[in-house]
């Protein structure tokens, strides 16, 4: 194997066991400090039979100890800070860090959900002129921030769609979805408690006007379009199809995970959206930590705002206080009032930005996706001849023929230093491989990545067995999922 | 780079929108601002807030202390701008550290498996209801009502939505701790779960194991929940429960006004695969070295679509991942020296005053103060610079004259002796 | 090659090119706040003349391209935080992140040497308190915090006695150090004008009383002594030799680099010792951070006390204040007072060990060296037989006999995934290795280390070339010093 | 552990030290803290510091605002906790990053080769003037009076201490610029170097070029100084002078009550061999992959002993890291625009004042308050929560009407405006 591949060089990582292999008796990397008060039996305080045993197999480890183990396993990860993260629908952006300094900052970090509105004032200005921002960027009327990802946001705004619709006298029994809906949506539809209606998409990946038509009647309580949609591309009938929803009295809930190609420059409540959800962990850069946390704002027009979520910021005498007094609100969706420290991080965000630099930034998106798709054209199947926006989705029939899919050439383009594309969805493309580079990637990663895919599809070409074993110059080698869900072992024992 | 594109101007990249979506004006938003001046923004809203007080609000959020390890780990590129874990061979770091979350889950509440994390307890309290339905067939749920009232709130909204019922079952006005009778007389073929809170929203520890058989002989499953996570190291995990849900939020997570938090789902081997959101599992690499990925994604959205357990899909790994650090620093002995600090500092705090229920309590109580209202008291304390407790009446109209106190490993015993003297 | 060698897996590393090759014209990554002020032309304020050009192959490059290029060029590293750093001399224990949290506080990291006393009270009780504990450590009269570094402090402590014998009437000419020194301590007190005087160790390695007695006249000023010495051996016979340097007038100076092996067990006012430094970025776990910063207090005797650098503190009226009065000081050493910073953090490590906790920290050093000692002893040579330290040191004799020495064998321990430990010091050792674990490793690690140790044994045995070659398994094998030297490029040119 | 080492008891580690030497007793320092209680005492130490206050003071320590990336970067543990680059193959991270440093110092300084760092600005002044020393073979130094008087107070202690001589040479009362006469009158051809600072401490921009050109004509070095490193993004560079020395404390590094800070010292290449302290040069590995290792360390102790060009060992290499990564930020357009901001704001400031000199300057300047003492404007200043400039008396007793005022980009137009206010 050469040294050098692409970008990387092999290098060695340092093993580590688990917290509880690591584990000493009596070991410990705390310290308390003394107690300014009368200790107490705690026997005697709640009861014998209420006070537990040690707790068995818990760790007992230094402090040094912890501070290896969790930096040696994050060396065995890779991230924003690393290099270009392609991953589809995601929009995996640079997290900017001065999000994270203020998230901290103590004021803010440690405020209390129930101290004193008058105490809580410059929290709730924050939200309220983040709800702001965001109505106007959505072009929405109002915004609420308590759902807390962006499924969570879905499933507020179904079940706002039916509040309204049984304001009107029938809640109605059936979501549509495109067949190229994200997972969620259907999911959600299905939760909220309606029956799931999966459309089929045109050949340009889009929805179907004359389809649609034909689908929707009276107990179509809305449709679920992300737009752009999961191919990468706008869903140039949006107005049209709007307008037959609404002539049925359907509502139009719009996915907005994939927003980071419209604002600035196009808005959902302009184009006939009734309700949508917004990631702020996508769009709004706060960062995904591996799986969380996230916010999902949900904006909507003003005939679903009287169902809206409370409390509700309300600003009277010069004072923001929170409004529980909301007769025709679905009621709460979480405690609380949403995921402030990610809330604080976009309103950061979109303070740095400001309106023309996220106009700028939805630009360079858009400029980064269609530059991947010009550069890979010729080497992989482009999905749809449709612009794209900020994604481009391929799919893998040219190297099917060799008997490598999506997944292979996204386990090999790990060796080549990258973080994969999202592979095989959506699922009504041919071993999709859905690529989105965000605004933030300067051109010599892009580039980079390209000469990888390129030269992966020159391996498939001349030796696709070793593409199909790959990766190679991991620490950890294809990993096998389908004997972690024959046999789940999903807790360590001794 | 246009050029490459085959375009001629930057504007032609949305060209082909509809001349009516596109937005014929600039945002409504200034221009971009200096790292420095979003600094000084944010300080100067962090200034309006309850800065520098000494706090006895819990009430599901707690102060306590965080180990600064905590924030080193999760400041660390490598796991804050990684995504889920989708690509095993190169996010090892993060699937390890949550296997290790799920099975120190599970050896704090005695459960069997527990999941990668929920948004935060609240929304943890609908999975678990629903995941009983599915379990039982049945549909409708018993929820105490010492209960966290916004936890209870948030089941509703699900409820209501979904055209299920829920149904209260009382608490003991002496105890502070569930009426076993009028759960007793309550329980019915029909109810999927009960679901009971300890120690409970009064901070009061109930008696899991009673209303554990109570409802396993009407064939329901036991739900339950805790905000407070710092007294499993000190309370007797609830092994009878069948499904566990509660918040993380104690280990080492700011309040920072209510989220974001962790929650968390554990529950027994037999119902692994009705657990909502995502499982990390233990498996090999082609090499056989031991490796970890997400497993049984066939209970998710992403593969089951409209058949999945829960719509859920990114969690709250980050906050998860911090509640492991600050779990491994304190460990099998740290955790439970905390809870105990706990305990006595609560027990200190409560000592002498009016104390509303007689019931063993952890580290909050509900007190009524001798003299005062409950607002009259907080207003004594603000001009001490202190936070006093939750008055009681916005969500129990019985007990508008009391109000819930927190007392933690930060609570200092100067403060505490201010607010006694408050309240006495 | 396995995939695993002892604690390590071959992963791969991100390559990174130089900051001004990753430069494109015009890119940024940074935004100033407006100017609140009218703007001003810099040639009018300034003189045309004195205006620069732009600065010519300065980097530009985007905030993304800042976090990742030096992420990046973090993975080639290794730290503590990785594994053990059994650097001998250099005491590589942990550094507690509180001491990190604390120094960043903003009324601390953002204190100005000159603002008013009156409002530098907190920064002030810092270094009084960090003084008296010193004190109290070394066993000494007085403490000065504002040297930068061990040398430094070195350089103040030989000005100290040069200013303390002339104020004796002679300031003499000589310093006595032994073969074994430390460099700094020769180079230190040729820069403070004497002449070096080195006297040969005994076979324990240690200063011999009798060479001494032989070596000191009038004209020694002082012997510079590391203690324990630089094989890690205690000084038997210090306190004989400090009567013997006294007998004649001369100073004992302390190195006290390795103090680490002595806190709350001996202390170096007790055996004779009139000036000695301790370098806070070793026994007091400040970091190193690559090289620096550092801060080498020193402690003196009270004769010597009238020379210490000034200003000094000073309690006045339940005030500290500076008192810049002090007529026979050297005069500064450095401007301000200090490194603030390393000492807010050297002053957190002492609070949270406190007495008791600095004294078990000093036996369990010792004991991790002996245990590595005794886990190694058949397979490499001792050094010395005299009872080991905090440092164990061994020579390659035997090693040799293969061609491989102790430079070759530290390469290898780098595939091992270990930091080395100090190569060919001291030089009085044939081949030395020198080994110092502190008292922060865990027994796991210093025993992946020691069997790593046995296993090169074991291969310069088998195949010394390999050994030789070392190390394999890293991004950038063996380093060309030679050629560096020969044709020095200290700076990267278009 | 003790078994394998062959002892009983711990004790027996040390029980071969004279027991004369042993330490009888336990150390007079309080039983440990825990990390809260250590926090605890930090922040009521900060708290008895000037906190929250907006400053005016510079005079060697500036505040300027730190990009958040740059404290990011120096928390990584590879960095953080990783020593002196001495082993190549795995520290080429370090290494990467000081040989950008040195490439930088070049660029701003106009000089050929720099090191990879010095304690501070002011130790680096007697480490330039014992490298021209070694040059010229000459001992005497001649230094400007305007030259930042602590830095002068380090040279002293050294050439004291080393029997060398050193000697001032005036400024001009108008300009506050050096007198360049003077100059001339005490060059002789026993001077090594002379020793200029510019920005000068008064923040006057000197004419380098024609020191150099004296001094040169003498045959002595011409050492530049500065302390404001900010500067040097819109000031020619001082491309006479022999051998630049500075501080970097205006790169990123937090006032810290005035260290740690970064020194550093450029030169020309062919005086290499006689710079102090670390140098990174590149070379390749055994794969012919270029690297980056430690070099011509024959300069240095470790090799050289007593004959090194210093004793320098530790220097300040993370607080360098800190500063690449300010510059990198910034940029070849910010740095520019940051000086440029710098101007503005301290010309803002200085207009209407009483400036006590005309010489053109950067963001600091010497002022006489019309109608009050230096002191008693800090005073009143004080009341308003800014902390005022630096009274001039203590360090030059012709100027004790006088006080040393600084502005920088962080400086607020509204708290200029009450310094004006008070000043005039
Ligand atoms: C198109 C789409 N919709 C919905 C979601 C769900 O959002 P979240 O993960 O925030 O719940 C995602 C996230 O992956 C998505 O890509
Ligand atoms: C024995 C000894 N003396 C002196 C020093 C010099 O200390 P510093 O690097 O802090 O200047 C060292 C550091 O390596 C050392 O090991």
């Amino acid at each position: 194997m050469p040294k050098t591949l692409g970008k990387i060089r092999p290098h060695f990582t340092q093993n580590e066991q688990l917290l509880f292999e690591l584990s000493r008796p009596g070991k410990t990397g705390y310290q308390l400090p003394e107690l300014d008060v009368p200790d107490i039996d705690a026997a005697e305080a709640l009861g014998a039979s209420n006070v537990r045993e040690a707790i068995e197999d818990f760790p007992e480890v230094s402090e040094v100890e912890v501070i290896r183990h969790f930096t040696r396993l994050s060396t065995w990860n890779y991230g924003i800070d690393l290099g270009l993260f392609p991953l589809g629908s995601c929009t995996m952006k640079y997290n900017p860090r001065i999000n994270e300094a203020v998230a901290r900052i103590a004021g803010l970090a440690w405020a209390h959900p129930y101290q004193p509105e008058s105490l809580s004032q410059g929290a709730m200005e924050i939200m309220a002129v983040l709800e702001h921002h965001l109505g106007d960027i959505f072009g929405m009327d109002e915004v609420t921030l308590q759902p807390s990802a962006g499924a969570h946001g879905e499933y507020t705004g179904i079940m706002l769609v039916r509040a309204y619709l049984e304001s009107q006298g029938n809640p109605r029994k059936k979501v549509l979805c495109p067949d190229s809906a994200h997972g969620t949506n259907p999911a959600t539809a299905n939760i909220a408690g309606y029956q799931v209606e999966t459309l089929k998409s045109n050949s340009q990946g889009m929805i179907d006007p004359a389809v649609l038509a034909a689908a929707v009647n009276e107990d179509v309580a809305a449709m679920m379009i992300t737009n752009p949609n999961t191919v990468g591309v706008f869903e140039e009938n949006i107005v049209q199809i709007a307008g037959i929803l609404h002539a049925k009295g359907a509502q139009v809930y719009m996915d907005g995970a994939n927003l980071n190609a419209l604002v600035g420059v196009a808005r959902p409540g302009d184009f006939g959206v009734d309700v949508l959800h917004s990631n702020l962990h996508k769009t709004f850069s706060t960062p995904h930590g591996g799986g969380g946390p996230g916010a999902g704002a949900v904006g909507v027009k003003s005939h679903l705002a009287p169902f809206l979520p409370g409390p509700r910021l309300k600003k009277a005498d010069g004072q923001w206080t929170w409004n529980y007094d909301l007769p025709q609100s679905i009621g709460r969706v979480r405690a609380y009032y949403g995921n402030f420290g990610v809330l604080v991080r976009a309103l950061a965000y979109i303070m740095a930005h400001g309106g023309p630099g996220l106009k700028t930034a939805t630009i360079d998106a858009l400029l980064n996706a269609n530059y991947i798709r010009a550069r890979l054209k010729d080497h992989f199947q482009i999905a749809y001849d449709a612009p794209s926006m900020h994604e481009c989705v391929f799919e893998d029939t040219k190297q099917e023929k060799q008997g490598a899919r999506t997944g292979d050439i996204a386990k090999r383009l790990i060796d080549y230093g990258f973080h994969p594309y999202t592979v095989s969805f959506p699922m009504i493309v041919h071993g999709a491989l859905m690529i989105e580079p965000t605004e933030t990637e300067p051109k010599a990663e892009l580039d980079a990545f390209c000469d990888a895919m390129i030269a992966i599809a020159n391996e498939v070409e001349a030796d696709p067995e070793m593409v199909k074993h790959a990766p190679h110059l991991t620490r950890t080698s294809r990993v096998d999922e389908v004997s972690a869900a024959r046999k789940p072992v999903v807790r360590w024992k001794p | 780079m246009l050029e490459a594109c085959g375009l001629g101007h930057l504007s032609e990249l949305y060209a082909h929108l509809p001349a009516s979506a596109l937005l014929d004006r600039a945002l409504d938003i200034p221009k971009g601002l200096s790292e420095y001046e979003i600094t000084d923004y944010f300080q100067a809203q962090a200034a309006k807030n309850a800065d520098g007080y000494a706090s006895f609000l819990g009430a599901g959020v707690y102060s306590h202390y965080r180990p600064v390890l905590c924030d080193v780990v999760v400041s660390r590129g490598e796991f804050l701008t990684s995504y889920t874990p989708y690509q095993a061979e190169i996010a090892q770091g993060t699937l390890t550290t949550i296997f290790e979350f799920q099975t120190m889950v599970c050896q704090l509440t005695g459960m069997e498996v527990a999941n990668a994390s929920m948004y935060d307890g609240s929304t943890a309290v609908p999975e678990a209801a629903m995941m009983a339905l599915r379990i039982t067939g049945r549909s409708s749920f018993l929820a105490a009502a010492n209960l966290h009232p916004e936890y209870r709130q948030v089941l509703d909204t699900a409820a209501r939505n979904a055209q299920l019922h829920v149904e209260s079952f009382g608490y003991d006005a002496k105890t502070g701790r569930i009426d076993l009778a009028d759960l007793e007389a309550k329980l019915n073929s029909g109810i999927a779960c009960v679901i009971l809170q300890s120690p409970n929203f009064f901070g009061v520890v109930e008696d899991v194991q009673a209303a554990s058989e109570l409802a396993h002989k009407h064939g329901a499953l036991l739900v339950m929940v805790f905000s407070e996570a710092v007294s499993l190291g000190l309370l007797e995990p609830p092994r009878d429960a069948d499904i566990v849900v509660g918040e993380f939020q104690s280990f080492a997570i700011s309040p920072s006004y209510g989220g974001p938090f962790a929650g968390i789902i554990a529950t027994k081997e037999k119902y692994v695969r009705q657990i909502p959101g995502r499982l990390v599992g233990e498996t090999k690499d082609a090499d056989g070295n031991r490796a970890f990925c997400l497993t049984l994604s066939t209970r998710e959205q992403h593969i089951r679509r409209e058949k999945a357990t829960s719509n859920i899909c990114t969690n709250q790994a980050l906050i998860a991942l911090m509640a492991t650090v600050f779990m491994s620093v304190y460990g099998k002995q740290g955790l439970r020296e905390l809870a105990q600090q706990n305990l006595a500092k609560a027990h200190y705090l409560a000592a002498g005053l009016d104390t509303r229920f007689n019931g063993p309590f952890f580290n909050e109580f509900v007190v009524t103060p001798k003299s005062c209202t409950p607002e009259a008291a907080n207003a004594a304390l603000l001009e001490k610079k202190i936070v006093g407790g939750l008055p009681l009446g916005r969500f129990f109209p019985e007990l508008k004259d009391s109000m819930l106190l927190c007392a933690t490993e930060m609570s200092k015993r100067a403060d505490m002796d201010v607010v006694k003297e408050v309240l006495l």
